[in-house]
């Protein structure tokens, strides 16, 4: 019975996190243009143009390897499996405890590596640009993402997310300095790893300026909607991420009823918004950096993580 | 006991006598002076051996005395000064290091061999004592000549002066057996250096006839 | 000869000395040669045969005793395989005509005679007599380094002639003056030489003039073993003469000169009051060891390449006996039983390969591996032997000197390994360009007698993976009587 | 027969096989046979290792042969720790030889390479059986001198003879280190034995003299920067099946040497001691893969990567010790754990991407990646399992990598256990440093595989280049098995490693046999916990869930085309990113500092039809920092000294004189 329940909240939140991601980005994009005086496209824009990729024909280039093929369909899975582990609405999921938040960025590296190695794969110069920024990148943002799981982990004495949240949420913390740079920095590696403005501009058509974008330049089709799906994704995965370690309010606790299961989802919905609006204004706020100027803004975020960290030391010395 | 005492400073007078001459011997500066000043060195030994071949009653060292005397003496210098005419070596001797520093060292050594030996214990009859000292003093000073000197036919010198040293301890010592053998060893061995002079044409240094050519011959810079 | 009467003694001096005698002779080169190994191998049966007859008790003139027997075997064994390789060697001198027939008569009477001389040094229990002969041995040596009368030959046996003289002298006054120290004791005549006696009572003897003794014997017998500065004459010595004397050299007269230290060190350590040769061996070792590791890296000819590693080689040899203690003694005396057997097998291949390629320029010399397999691997593991690398027996001597002197003397065993570092880094570079590479100089095939090297490397790394028991107590008993 | 008699044997019969390699020579049956019968004898001794390990090897088998130092003899031993570094060191031999049987028939100096590899397979058992110093480092220095002629191989290439004569000598230098060490730890009286070690009480003067001598010795062999230099030129000029053996196995057996001598004969580490190391460690890590990733060639980029990975397991290592010191046995023992898995790991992917390197050779006869590309429409088969090595290497689920990975994070996770101020603030940098090496990792080895093997060959040879011989095929497929096998079950592997955490620590991990769906738990299923094979099982479901509905709802049309690159698809290969340009970002990022890297762009003026040229130049601060300098040091003296070969006879008189006068006045003076 209980297995089935859970069984139940498993499957309900990875439909949830691969209906609502699309729904996320639409979002956002329509705040931004909101922002600026657009009228904007349709909340629900993302959600048509995935059925048109879908819809159309794949022009794949010759030299095109299985792996260029391939790609998609993993990137796809590893991060919806990730974002499914994140927990969204409710704590405890069955399989939280499969991976931890550790594995988690793991799961995403590998989404990336292999989205790199495509762009690789057709041999244009364009591709090459796209993965070479992407790993570097990446190569900062991963030390500082690890600083911040140590930060969490010697808050809530675990790296497991379901944990975590459910202490935050539970038990009475207490607002700390170390928590919040940790999260400054966990909005920064986000922002990063999400290839948002200011470090990448995911509406751009000024292909130097690309980094994301070069990289699955040469996809169409579905294949191209995979990508762009998985990277709705992996921007809902951090925003619930964000919510469920540092706002963990209202999140349904294991073995709760419905209701408060229904109170989690509501929540979360709310969260999701908010998050959404202040992503929005932060990107409208901000011009795009030069990509040379990525790594000391990582570089930040990799200070704020170990500044917090020892900053908790000194505050659980006493 | 009265006629130890006379032994005593007459082997002790002629081993001084010899430290003299090696002595002398590091202030000439020509050649033929050398050559004679080493005869007289040669001579002052046989006569300190043939003492001792007397107050040790050891005839055999008489041998080593007549050694000295003929061999060292008159044959080597004569060779030596045939030598020199022969290849024709320019008489005045270049020294590598001047006469006085020289001299300060030689008496250096003098007094380092004193200190040492001075040291001994003196229940060794103080005559070996002396003498040794004198002995080790002479065989600095040969050393002291070979080195200083740039010329083949003074090294020469120098390493016979070296072993008359090694003749005066020799004979010191009382009763020491081979004694008349070393010394002919060692004839013969200054014997071969000699020949050995005149067939490689060596004017200048032991090294070799011709400067020039050293260092092709060290078969590193070839 | 009667068994009954056969003394072994008598035969290790008299066999190379009556056939030194013939073999001056006798004329016809390949007649010579096969004497000459014969006379080698029968000293060396002989010299076997030390070990089961019994010995005789130490008179004023013979000594048969543990340390001695290790010296004189490995020497004529040394000496029957340099035989062998002398007369393939010798052959090729004569085709290629740097060798007359009358100079090869002279030659092999003197191989013998030096054989004699040093075998004579071993057993000489007087120490008159020891000096007579390890001058007769290096005087023996002096000729055959100038035999091929090249003036480079020439230059480089006067330097030998005149350094080795010197070094006589001071030698004889080291002698004397122990004699001098001896007498009050022993009183005069004959027993102020003999050894043993002297051993016994050596602790009544007067310290000052021992101590002046061994600084005298030191420098003098040191010149021969070659230590730096004394070494000068080494290098060139075994550069410029045939091969097989430069094996000779650094495996044998180098021992020979070695043993009589160790003698006169056993000496002064029976004395209380006199100075510890210990620490003057040990800063005469580390300083030649080093000197002649950097030497190593601008060498240019093979020949003295190999030289100046045996002037290191001997330099941690004495290193050893003056750190003494049961463990670097072991070591000492296995580091130079291993040394002798391997330099010599190193100068085996160096020959042929010097007169196949014609040279004795290493930058002339490359790939030889891929022309000449044999040589080329043989010298491969014998300069692999000498920088000390496992599993042959040099290492296993260094192993031992360098452990034990760390845990006593820290500081002694880094500047140590250092030196053996450094040296290690020449030979293995020279190694390298010669060894490997595309080959370069004349590829043609060896008519080389390779039984005497393999042998040698053969009886090294067997060395390196297991020693004999019996062999193991005696070398330590050995050690002990080293102090 | 017990276990080490057994491996024994095994040594005897590889020992056996070189001789025989000896007398065969260069016939053609020379190379299956030996390659074969290495093969097996691989095969059994490992089957023997694995016995001993997991059938309960708590009980150690000795072994003496009268051999080696004559009064002690050769003492062999066989335990657990002994035991995993012979799987580690077997299971890399029994790959390398199955890969020998086929690109065996390549080599064109066999005679070169067939004597020494059993030798040196011979030579790295024994060093983890010896069990008394002399043994020791006679296979120690037997197992490099072997390697060296190996490496010696093929020495008519150039810069091999370099290769080689560095690496000889940086080999001697640590193993004259360790005699140094084996000589403290055994004291005056030469007690050699391990046991006697053991046994002895060593003062902390003696503890720190000992750990910087093994940092110098081990640290030599296993790459440890600045000691790292020989590794990358000698690792690349073997061949390559032996290239594997160097860097997955030997680098292994120096981790063991230092593993043996600080926690086994050492007993209880101090925990400055567990600063250095782990400092070392990280240092190694990152420098070791940024070195990695400014290379242009494929083999020596894996031998780079090595250096890395030896980092990590160092900075494990340390963790280990820091725990160890501070009596927390658990977190050392995932600490501990977490480093031997790595290591066990390593050998398993670098083993497998040097046989695809040597693949590519093979293929190609180039190991210029700027020379490569496209290989992976050439050759299917190598292009798919080096994907997995690579995907492995990156520490990337669900393979084996991430899963050590993962443990050494959860180790760090711990530090705040630990007492000491400098060990909580350094044990965080530490983590952050190796996240940094990770994902530096992750980016070499996209680039890697990305120049090599995608995007258009940049050369005719890759362009006709063919898949290779399925024994090599065969060997890289098994280490493939092996990489996703240890990630998606690696509760069987922690298992298997706890009675040497038991052994060498006194503590070990909680048992994972228990777990629930096989996932792992460090520490507490609370804290955190790996489940590799649901990872798995999730992602195939997810991905195939996707190709389900996307090949039932969206079209199915695909038109090749030409590539669009954004106009310019008729672009020559050359213009393609290369290894180098791919480095670009990162080298701009830590480059500069790393490498003093400058890039140097010659632009031609309009209108002029030369190409503009771009320079890089990168310094390796390392070797110009130390190695240059000592070499001129030695040759500057040794020039200067050199002058004493050209003196005259006077002069040498003189010398012989000044020391008489000397020692005589010393004498004067003293006595």
């Amino acid at each position: 019975m209980v297995v089935i329940s859970d069984i139940i909240v498993q499957g309900v939140q990875m439909l949830l996190v691969l209906l609502l991601a699309p729904l996320l980005t639409g979002y956002v994009r329509k705040i931004k243009a909101r922002l600026v005086r657009r009228q904007g496209a349709s909340i629900f824009q993302p959600y048509r143009d995935l059925l048109r990729l879908l819809r159309k024909e794949v022009v794949l280039a010759e030299n095109a390897s299985w792996l260029f093929r391939v790609t998609p369909y993993i990137t796809f899975a590893a991060i919806w499996v990730a974002a499914a582990l994140v927990p969204t609405f409710a704590t405890g999921l069955l399989f939280n405890w499969t991976a931890d938040l550790i594995a988690i960025v793991a799961l995403l590296g590998s989404a990336r590596f292999f989205l790199a190695l495509a762009g690789m794969d057709i041999g244009t110069s364009f591709g090459g640009i796209g993965s070479s920024r992407e790993v570097m990148i990446a190569a900062l943002a991963e030390p500082a993402m690890l600083l911040i799981v140590f930060c969490l982990a010697l808050v809530a004495g675990s790296t497991q997310l379901s944990t975590v949240s459910h202490l935050l949420a539970s038990s009475y913390v207490g607002l700390r300095v170390s928590l919040g740079m940790a999260l400054v920095a966990l909005f920064m590696v986000a922002i990063a790893e999400n290839a948002r403005i200011p470090v990448d501009n995911p509406a751009t058509h000024l292909e130097l300026t690309m980094v994301h974008e070069a990289m699955i330049l040469e996809y169409s089709g579905r294949h191209l909607a995979m990508i762009e799906l998985g990277a709705f994704l992996k921007l809902l995965l951090y925003v619930s991420l964000i919510a469920c370690v540092f706002f963990p309010w209202q999140i349904a606790l294991y073995g709760s009823g419905v209701l408060s299961y229904g109170i989690g989802a509501g929540a979360y919905i709310l969260k999701l918004a908010l998050a959404g609006f202040l992503l929005a204004l932060f990107e409208t706020a901000t011009a795009k950096m030069r990509v040379f100027r990525v790594p000391q803004f990582l570089g930040a975020a990799l200070m704020l993580g170990l500044l917090g960290t020892l900053l908790l030391f000194v505050s659980r010395s006493f | 006991m009265q006629m130890h005492s006379i032994a005593f400073d007459i082997s002790h007078t002629l081993a001084g006598g010899l430290v003299l001459i090696s002595l002398m011997m590091l202030y000439q500066d020509r050649l033929y002076s050398l050559l004679n000043v080493f005869a007289l060195h040669a001579l002052v030994l046989s006569l300190s051996v043939a003492w001792q071949a007397f107050i040790q009653d050891a005839p055999h060292l008489y041998v080593t005395a007549v050694i000295a005397l003929v061999f060292k003496a008159i044959v080597i210098p004569v060779a030596l000064h045939r030598i020199v005419k022969q290849l024709g070596i320019h008489r005045d001797i270049e020294s590598a290091v001047g006469i006085g520093p020289t001299m300060l060292a030689g008496m250096g050594l003098v007094a380092l061999s004193l200190v040492l030996m001075l040291r001994v214990t003196s229940d060794a009859d103080p005559l070996a004592r002396e003498d040794l000292a004198f002995a080790l003093s002479v065989v600095l000073l040969g050393l002291l000549v070979m080195v200083t000197r740039r010329n083949a036919v003074s090294q020469v010198v120098g390493f016979m002066s070296l072993e008359n040293g090694l003749v005066l301890a020799a004979t010191g010592a009382k009763g020491m057996p081979l004694v008349v053998e070393i010394s002919v060893a060692f004839s013969i061995l200054i014997a071969f250096i000699v020949i050995g002079i005149f067939l490689f044409r060596i004017r200048e240094r032991f090294d070799s006839v011709d400067v020039s050519a050293l260092d092709d011959f060290r078969g590193e810079r070839r | 000869m009667n068994l009954s009467y056969f003394d072994p003694v008598t035969a290790v001096l008299l066999i190379p000395i009556s056939s030194a005698a013939l073999l001056a002779a006798l004329p016809g080169y390949r007649l010579t040669a096969r004497l000459n190994v014969v006379a080698s191998l029968t000293t060396f049966l002989a010299a076997l045969s030390l070990f089961v007859a019994e010995r005789p008790s130490p008179g004023p003139y013979v000594l048969i005793d543990d340390l001695n027997i290790v010296f004189i075997v490995l020497n004529t064994f040394v000496g029957f395989t340099t035989s062998i390789f002398s007369a393939s060697y010798i052959a090729h001198e004569l085709e290629t005509g740097r060798l007359t027939p009358t100079y090869l008569r002279f030659y092999h009477a003197m191989y013998q005679t030096m054989m004699f001389g040093m075998n004579l040094a071993f057993v000489s229990n007087n120490i008159g007599l020891m000096w007579v002969a390890v001058e007769l041995a290096t005087l023996t040596t002096v000729l055959m380094v100038g035999i091929y009368r090249t003036h480079a030959a020439l230059e480089a046996a006067w330097k030998y002639f005149i350094l080795g003289s010197v070094g006589i002298a001071l030698a004889l006054f080291g002698t004397i003056l122990v004699y001098m120290a001896a007498r009050p004791v022993m009183g005069e005549g004959q027993d102020g030489m003999v050894w043993t006696l002297l051993v016994e009572r050596a602790a009544n003897f007067d310290a000052a003039l021992l101590n002046v003794a061994f600084v005298f014997l030191f420098l003098g017998y040191g010149t021969k073993v070659g230590l730096a500065p004394l070494h000068a004459w080494l290098p060139d010595a075994h550069a410029e003469g045939p091969t097989p004397i430069s094996a000779v050299l650094s495996g044998l007269l180098l021992n020979v000169a070695l043993y009589a230290l160790l003698r006169f060190k056993i000496l002064l350590a029976a004395n209380p009051a006199s100075i510890a040769p210990g620490p003057l061996m040990v800063t005469m070792g580390l300083v030649s060891l080093i000197f002649a590791a950097f030497m190593l890296y601008r060498r240019r000819d093979i020949k003295r390449l190999f030289a100046y590693s045996s002037i290191e080689h001997m330099g941690i040899i004495v290193f050893a006996f003056g750190m003494g203690g049961p463990l670097a003694n072991f070591a000492g005396l296995l580091h130079m039983v291993m040394h002798s057997l391997t330099k010599s097998a190193i100068f085996y291949a160096v020959g042929h390969i010097s007169q196949i390629k014609g040279t004795q320029r290493i930058s002339r010399i490359r790939g030889l591996t891929v022309t000449h397999p044999a040589l080329g691997w043989g010298l491969v593991a014998g300069v692999v032997a000498i920088a000390g690398l496992p599993p042959l027996g040099i290492f296993m001597s260094e192993f031992l000197v360098v452990s034990s002197t760390f845990a006593r003397q820290p500081l002694l065993a880094i500047v140590l390994v250092f030196g053996l570092l450094l040296a290690f880094g020449a030979l293995t570079l020279r190694l390298t360009s010669v060894a490997f590479g595309e080959p370069r100089g004349s590829a043609a095939p060896a008519d080389a007698s390779y039984i005497p090297m393999f042998a040698h490397l053969a009886l090294v790394l067997g060395a390196g993976i297991y020693l004999p028991a019996p062999l193991v107590v005696w070398f330590q008993h050995v050690a002990q009587l080293l102090g | 027969m017990s276990a080490v008699a057994l491996q024994m044997v095994c040594v005897a019969g590889l020992l056996g096989l070189a001789a025989l390699a000896i007398v065969l020579g260069r016939s053609k049956i020379s190379t299956p046979v030996i390659y074969g019968a290495t093969l097996a004898v691989s095969v059994f001794a490992l089957a023997g290792a694995l016995r001993s390990l997991l059938g309960g090897a708590a009980d150690a088998t000795t072994l003496t042969l009268p051999v080696g130092l004559p009064w002690l003899g050769a003492h062999f031993r066989l335990d657990a720790l002994g035991s995993f570094f012979l799987i580690v060191i077997n299971l890399g031999g029994a790959a390398a030889s199955l890969y020998g049987l086929g690109y065996g028939h390549h080599e064109h100096a066999p005679h070169r390479v067939l004597p020494f590899f059993p030798a040196f397979l011979a030579g790295m058992n024994l060093v983890v059986l010896a069990d008394d110093a002399f043994s020791y480092l006679l296979c120690w220095e037997f197992m490099s001198l072997a390697s060296w002629a190996l490496v010696m191989a093929h020495h008519r290439e150039p810069g091999n003879a370099r290769a080689g004569y560095v690496y000889l000598v940086m080999a001697s230098f640590g193993t004259l280190t360790l005699l140094l060490a084996f000589g403290l730890l055994a004291g005056p009286a030469g007690g050699y034995g391990f046991a006697a070690i053991r046994a002895a009480q060593h003062t902390p003067y003696v503890a720190t003299l000992v750990l910087i001598l093994m940092l110098l010795g081990a640290g030599s062999k296993a790459g440890l920067v600045p000691l790292h230099v020989w590794l990358p030129l000698a690792h690349p000029a073997a061949p390559s099946h032996v290239s594997a053996l160097m860097s997955g196995v030997m680098t292994k057996v120096a981790i063991y040497g230092f593993i043996r001598v600080m926690f086994d004969l050492l007993g209880q580490p101090s925990w400055p001691a567990s600063v250095v190391v782990l400092f070392l460690g990280s240092i190694t890590a990152v420098m070791g893969i940024l070195y990695a990733m400014m290379e242009k060639d494929l083999k020596r980029l894996l031998a780079y990567s090595t250096i890395e990975n030896i980092g990590i397991v160092f900075a494990s290592l340390g963790l280990a010790m820091a725990f160890q010191a501070n009596g927390l046995k658990a977190a050392a023992a995932l600490a501990f754990t977490a480093a031997l898995f790595h290591a066990l790991n390593h050998s398993f992917f670098k083993s497998l991407l040097f046989f695809g390197a040597g693949a590519v050779l093979t293929a190609t006869g180039e190991r210029d990646m700027d020379r490569l590309g496209g290989l992976i429409h050439r050759m299917p088969f190598t292009s798919f399992v080096v994907l997995v090595g690579c995907v492995a290497i990156s520490a990337l689920p669900p393979f084996n990598g991430f899963v050590s990975e993962w443990l050494i994070f959860q180790a760090v996770l711990q530090s705040p256990e630990l007492p000491q101020w400098a060990l909580k603030i350094m044990v965080p940098a530490v983590g952050a440093m190796l996240a940094l090496a990770a994902a530096l990792a992750a980016a070499c080895f996209v680039k890697t595989y990305g120049v090599t093997f995608l995007g258009r060959p940049r050369g005719t040879t890759a362009a006709t280049a063919g898949e290779v011989d399925r024994f090599s095929l065969a060997a890289m497929f098994s280490l493939a098995a092996l990489c996703l096998l240890a990630g998606i079950l690696p509760g069987l592997v922690i298992d298997a490693l706890a009675p040497v955490a038991s052994q060498i620590l006194g503590g070990r991990m909680p048992a994972q046999s228990g777990q629930a769906w096989l996932s792992i738990v460090p520490i507490a299923e609370s804290r955190s916990s790996y489940n590799g094979l649901l990872v798995m099982v999730f992602i195939t479901l997810a991905a195939s869930l996707a190709v389900y509905f996307i090949h039932r709802l969206a079209s199915h049309a695909l038109r090749r085309g030409p590539a669009w690159g954004c106009g310019f698809s008729d672009a020559t290969p050359a213009a393609q990113y290369s290894s180098v340009s791919f480095a670009q970002p990162i080298r701009r990022v830590f480059g500069t500092l790393v490498f003093h890297a400058r890039d140097h762009v010659t632009m031609p003026p309009p209108g002029d039809l030369r190409p503009a040229r771009l320079r890089i130049e990168l310094h390796d601060l390392v070797w110009n920092g130390i190695y240059a300098p000592i070499a001129s040091a030695v040759g500057f003296s040794s020039t200067r000294l050199n002058r004493l070969q050209f003196l005259t006879i006077r002069r040498y008189l003189s010398l012989v004189f000044a020391t008489l006068v000397t020692l005589l006045l010393v004498l004067a003076i003293w006595s």
